[in-house]
């Protein structure tokens, strides 16, 4: 069972309701889900698209087909009607969009007028939608009913009742007039899946690691971190502050950090463009902080509510100077969790910038989990405060130290003065001009501290056979689509997917030997959401290699399973 | 008890006789007469002849960005409001690059101390014209003369509603020193613009030129009365330039609505884990 | 003649009953009214909804960064001070991320005109709250509130001695025309502030809400007053809010004090390569 | 001959007047002169040098040892009496510096006093030194004359005299005094050179490249291009605009870019650092722009008037998104001028941001060349204006085309409107976000435009023979001191320079095959004054190309000749 639900129409007509509702109670009663969204930067009309494929098995990207069209609008019906599988079904309100259809495709539900005859009112047409669709696939209503009970809790009883007798009206309506509907859902013995986002998936991973600190500026698509980090401010005691600017927000963290509580920022491309020089300092004063990049197409304001893989290098090489960071690129809502919990332990550990780079794509789509262990999770206490502190008889913030790690004081905490400064300085922290010291200090973040962060990288993950033929390569948010491509073409080829969600410092070779995995294979595809295949010029800069095949994609869009596998296809075909 | 010694730091590599060394002594008094003791300041400052203050003081210091230092300086006291935060920055650094960290600064009110050095005149990088420039002064880098009208930091203070604005001149120790004490004992954020001559750029805003126009406000002046504050700010420049606290206004600093941090400050706050685990609950 | 179907652009994105609409037609028929040709007229903008009117409009078009409408558009006039250059913006995208450069083209005063969309709120990114935001307001990304003061960029701006402040209401189209004339009219920088409800994210100051606080200014007030301004500008905005040109101050434009282009605009200027030539002798 | 003069003192004391007049004087007597300056960060006080190294041959870098060693302070001799060659000479004011030295090395000049005998006043004290300088070299006094005539022209007669009586003194007092002085400074047959610094040899280029508008913030090392600019707006009509902040001003060059005429900004790293957004604008709106960014070490504030090349990755891949850009690193004042030329032809010919990247090294050092050749500068006016633009029928800022360039009109010089939007677009210039257009963009700015800008860029300048045995590579500001060095070791080894001055797109072999130099080479050495070899990564990420040895200096200056060639022979020594 594989079934993919394709919800359309205006911004404001509710999709994200309907959507969200249909993912949650899917994931709860069992099936493994896995949504996106497809929105225009507006906040009324135009045409967005919230689609959920849902199956008994493991799945990780979106499809090109639709089960169920659920049409809120014309529109919807005239782009998406090619999209039907052949036993699909398009859903819609007769009524509301003034057209009625009369193939046998076609299913019309009065969503509206369900909603007004049971509930009492239009505003409840979205749960008369969610209902009808359940009545589609044959599911009981219960597990919509607890999710209904919950959400309207605060809102009482009559509320809560109305609700439930339309989604009751919708779902009788649709197991009534659906003749044609054939599709078949299993209950399943699964207790519920965990369903998550990337976006809060970030969020949920600072929150964990102890960050204190929060702030930024709105800009899609980063904003769902800083909502996440908001909503959670008051509850575990999390400073979260909207700054003028992105300027602000990395420098404000920045003091954050030093004043000794973990800070974390975030931005889409353009803003953390503005925290390049910042950056630059969080390097020089070598100070701990968490910097989540979240990618839109560009370059300047491109397609702000889209997705692309075009900022790799940016983030790599940004800012004046030499310095160390790392860069992790997390594959999905799970790897976000818990390679934000790594960026915030790296930053500390060895006091620099670190980045959790992910896009639109991987911020909005929802992935069902068993679960996330937080036993798992790394929390050291770095910081030299406490008795540690007032114990240090003399205190260098940047004194010299065999692994190039200067202890981190917390300022104020003790008699100890904390001098950090953005000019090249001593171990004390005060300005110098001469050349030794610069060379100390230059040896000092670069080249003892650098070899030490790249042992902490992990290397990339291989799915696959142990001699592939063929190798297919991808980092970020890739991963889904790739590996079910891959473990779906594993029966006709040798093939193999490698996946890098640790980036920076570029993995080496010792823990598993992955470059003798391509030089080996007869063939090496590199997968990328962008147009200029930075990731390959990165893995060239890195190692001297060269893929064989590129396949990349910067129409705004993320990559269809479907399509993917046509194309990987079509390369391993000819080999 | 602090004494002056304590708060020795390096030798200043200001040029001799500049305005600067006024306003370093004073602080250094100032906070010795509060009986501060380093430990318990901040010092932050961004790029400039100015900003360079911390290292020739003694505190715990952040030495930030040109033009940056308000956004650390807030981070800072929002995680450790015990802490006392000064600002130390130039015309060029806090209205100039800074601009906008300033008009934010001043709307968030965080409990916060900004001492500006101004000098009129871009000192670090050889003199350039500042926002406070005046209007005609030619240089390499304004070829047509300064046309832009000179900021006014008191006018705009006083229009963002700042809680404290002041002017002094370094030349005048006795009153730098209360103002600088009144800025401190002041809940909430001060902005006090600190006429500062700079002895090699600067040949027309000399220490003459600054005696010649200052005047302390009269003891009878309400700081209180916004429109009459926004009146002695707009006295002409040239003319006569008033020193003491210009504006004030009591209200709650912006620490005091984050209700996370009450009672404790948050880098004293722990961290736990376990609390949190419900979190996931939300997520199935 | 121009008409208002040369100015008609693309089909605006905005939600139904947004105050945007207000703005553009009003915009659209200061233009027409005012005989001026779409190409003749330079619209420049940042991010944001109000930001997108050019695109709903004609017109020569820069449609840049978010914050940073003004430098482009300071570009612009000097390049060739003959176009119209009008600035849309938003109260995010002015007061916000842009305000240095607000502050700055003040100060300037070159002859731009800058209307503001202000909505108190920030729009195309859902509801967060912007510069002008009211205290107390709650959101996803306040969680202890607005407690910044709200920017009074009437206030600022007059502290700013701006050559020309104003304030109009979108859902008074015959007083925002009339203003919207008199700033493309007046030579040098003109800041007008349009109070535009929307409907989506904000539901504390919705069209109800202006309506019964705004007020025209009495035709007795005299606009050259920068202290009576000021006390104006300082009206509670929850209880009375004043409409029409509320400071104004004659002076040279930026422009004017630029040698090199009283004659003839430096986009005409050609480029003489021989008369340089003599440059090279300098080096020997 | 070979000389080196270094002047010594603290700041605000005059060795830029003293330091500017003998290079200009020996420039102008018709000798090969090198000065370079190092300088801390303060205006008063501290240490500083002036270096001039003059000669009767072409001489293109600093040496470590001094002929004249010129101590305004007493620092100046504690600190570099060891760098005094054996005939050296050190020239000081016992009675400022309050100290005697009695070592036949030393020679009291009273500055001072023949300034206050001579010309009335101390202020002339620099005037003295200069002839001084000149009395012990045994050169007339003529040339220096003349520059004094000159340049107190406007303060009339009076000044004029009292210096020359000075300069007079200075140079009798010398002559008697330096019985030690055994230098040969040969007149020449040459008619002076011409001299110039990085700095205004770029100001220099932007101008006789028709720029019009220059704004920017001051910041060391790019303030030079300011001021150099500033100082000719009035004379040529450009308009020059110190702005708020370097956000500023690289938006309102790219105003001004859009209403007609051509632009430039410059900063160095940081302030490039604030820049980066608005690059990505122009990457998107296709606007030429020019950015000088002058590299001085970072990260952060670091070392604010020292050199560094540590920004080269950082300026290839700064912007979000994904668009094309040139770089073009100079090596010498001279390459300065001819490539900031290319870059303003290439700016308006492909609608792209280009940048000229150096360092405070290269903005700051004098070398004299025979001179310039104005008719070898590009000047095409690409703009579509005037009767074309009138008589377009129906004009599209980005019309599609068939190499990717649409017409670039000027916007109120027709009815015509220009349109230019930081979203996608369509081909007019307003708001898209379908993924057709998408794409055509992307392929219109990348794929069409990006080979044909790859075309422009010349090969890297290979000095040496044939075959060579060793080749040293360096880019930008090492020039000078690798074919120096170079050009010294070549009698000893089949060594050859490799200059790259055209960074990116990185250059093809097609015109050159200078990767089969590097193959076949026994040593390939890579100079670098950076500590992270970002030039190399540039290399491996363009042609997978590791080079064998890295030469690496990080310590804020640059490198100097007689260390180069040490390093250098160390390395191919062992071969
Ligand atoms: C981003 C950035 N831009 C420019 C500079 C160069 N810079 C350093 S200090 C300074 C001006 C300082 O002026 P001011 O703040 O008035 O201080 P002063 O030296 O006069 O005390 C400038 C432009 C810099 N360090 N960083
Ligand atoms: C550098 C940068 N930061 C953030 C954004 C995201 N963003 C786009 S519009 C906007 C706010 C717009 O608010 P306002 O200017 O008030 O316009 P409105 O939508 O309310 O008309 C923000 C934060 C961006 N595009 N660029
Ligand atoms: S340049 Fe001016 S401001 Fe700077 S130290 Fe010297 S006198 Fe003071
Ligand atoms: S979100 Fe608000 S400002 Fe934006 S279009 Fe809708 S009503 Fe207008
Ligand atoms: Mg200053
Ligand atoms: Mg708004």
């Amino acid at each position: 069972m594989d079934y993919t639900i394709l919800i359309g129409g205006e911004a404001g007509q509710g999709l994200q309701t309907i959507g969200g509702a249909l993912s949650k109670l899917l994931s709860r009663a069992g099936y493994h889900v896995f949504s996106h969204q497809d929105y225009m930067s507006r906040v009324r009309g135009g045409h967005n698209l919230y689609q959920i494929r849902f199956a008994d098995r493991e799945i990780t990207s979106p499809r090109s087909k639709a089960d169920i069209l659920v049409a809120l609008d014309l529109k919807t019906i005239e782009l998406h009607k090619g999209e039907l599988t052949e036993s699909g079904i398009i859903v819609y309100d007769a009524d509301f969009i003034k057209k009625t259809f009369d193939s046998p495709e076609y299913l019309h539900v009065p969503f509206d007028k369900i909603a007004v005859e049971s509930g009492g009112s239009k505003i409840m047409s979205n749960t008369a939608a969610v209902g009808a669709v359940l009545g589609m696939i044959g599911m009981e209503l219960t597990v919509f009913e607890d999710i209904v009970r919950k959400a309207f809790r605060k809102k009482g009883q009559e509320v809560i009742d109305k609700n439930l007798a339309t989604a009751r009206a919708g779902h009788d309506f649709a197991t009534r007039e659906c003749r044609r509907c054939s599709f078949v859902v299993p209950k399943t013995a699964n207790s519920g899946y965990m369903l998550i986002n990337g976006a809060d998936a970030i969020g949920l991973g600072a929150l964990m690691s102890g960050c204190k600190f929060y702030c930024g500026y709105p800009m899609t698509p980063s904003t769902g971190i800083l909502n996440y980090m908001g909503s959670k401010a008051i509850e575990y005691g999390v400073m979260v502050e909207q700054t003028e600017d992105e300027i602000c927000a990395i420098n404000m963290a920045l003091g954050a950090s030093f004043a000794g509580v973990r800070a974390m920022t975030g931005s889409a491309g353009g803003g953390f463009a503005l925290m390049v020089e910042g950056l630059s300092l969080a390097g020089m004063v070598e100070l701990p902080i968490v910097i989540a990049v979240m990618q839109r197409p560009g370059p300047a304001t491109g397609l702000p509510t889209r997705t692309e893989q075009g900022d790799l290098l940016f983030t790599l090489y940004a800012g004046h100077g030499e310095f160390p960071r790392a860069v992790f690129a997390p594959g999905t809502p799970e790897q976000a969790f818990y390679l934000t919990n790594k960026a915030f332990d790296i930053a500390e550990k060895y006091q620099i910038p670190s980045f959790i780079i992910a896009d639109q794509y991987l911020v909005d789509t929802e992935w069902t989990f068993v679960g996330f262990d937080t036993k798992k999770l790394l929390y050291n206490d770095y910081r030299l405060s406490g008795d540690a502190l007032g114990k240090t008889g003399e205190y260098k913030r940047y004194a010299y130290s065999e692994n190039g790690v200067s202890p981190l004081a917390v300022p104020g905490l003790s008699k100890h003065l904390v001098v950090v400064d953005s000019d090249e300085h001593d171990e004390e922290g005060h300005m110098i001009e001469d050349g030794e010291t610069r060379n100390r200090m230059v040896e000092k973040r670069l080249f003892q501290k650098f070899p030490l962060i790249r042992n902490e990288i992990s290397p990339p993950e291989y799915v696959g056979p142990p001699n592939p033929e063929i190798v297919v390569a991808g980092w970020g948010s890739t991963y889904g689509v790739i590996k079910e491509a891959v473990g779906i073409l594993k029966d006709k080829y040798k093939i193999g997917m490698l996946h890098f969600s640790e980036l920076y410092p570029f993995p080496g070779t010792e823990k598993f030997d992955f470059m003798s995995l391509l030089f080996e294979a007869k063939l090496t595809i590199c997968v990328e959401n962008n147009a200029t295949g930075q990731f390959e010029t990165l893995v060239k800069a890195s190692t001297g290699y060269g893929f064989g095949v590129s396949i990349r994609k910067y129409d705004g869009r993320q990559f269809i399973l479907d399509e993917l596998i046509g194309e990987l296809d079509g390369y391993a075909n000819r080999l | 008890m602090a004494t002056l010694t304590d708060y020795k730091g390096q030798v200043p590599a200001w040029c001799p006789g500049c305005g600067d060394f006024g306003i370093l002594n004073a602080l250094k008094a100032t906070l010795v007469e509060m009986n501060i003791e380093p430990h318990e300041v901040v010092l932050v400052s961004g790029i400039g002849q100015a900003a360079k203050l911390p290292h020739y003081a003694k505190g715990n210091t952040f030495n930030g960005l040109h033009g940056r230092a308000l956004p650390p300086a807030t981070g800072i006291k929002l995680v450790n409001h015990n802490l006392h935060v000064i600002v130390t920055t130039g015309d060029g650094d806090c209205y100039g690059e800074g601009g906008n960290h300033l008009m934010h600064a001043i709307r968030r009110n965080v409990n916060i101390k900004v001492f500006v050095h101004d000098n009129q005149i871009y000192g670090l990088t050889k003199g350039q014209a500042s926002p406070t420039t005046l209007e005609g002064t030619l240089s390499k880098t304004q070829p047509f003369g300064v046309h832009a009208n000179p900021f006014n930091p008191i006018a705009v203070a006083i229009a963002l509603d700042c809680s404290f604005v002041a002017r002094a001149y370094t030349a005048e120790p006795e009153l730098l020193k209360s103002v600088m004490k009144e800025a401190i004992n002041h809940k909430g954020f001060a902005l006090v613009d600190i006429l500062q001559p700079c002895v090699t750029f600067n040949k027309v805003n000399t220490y003459k030129w600054y005696q010649e126009r200052c005047y302390h406000i009269d003891k009878a002046y309400n700081p209180y009365d916004r429109v009459e504050a926004f009146k002695l700010s707009l006295e002409p420049f040239t003319e006569k330039i008033a020193l003491g606290v210009i504006y004030k206004h009591d209200k709650p600093a912006f620490e005091d609505y984050i209700s996370i941090i009450k009672d404790t400050p948050l880098v004293k706050q722990p961290f736990q884990l376990e609390k949190m685990e419900k979190e996931l609950l939300n997520f199935y």
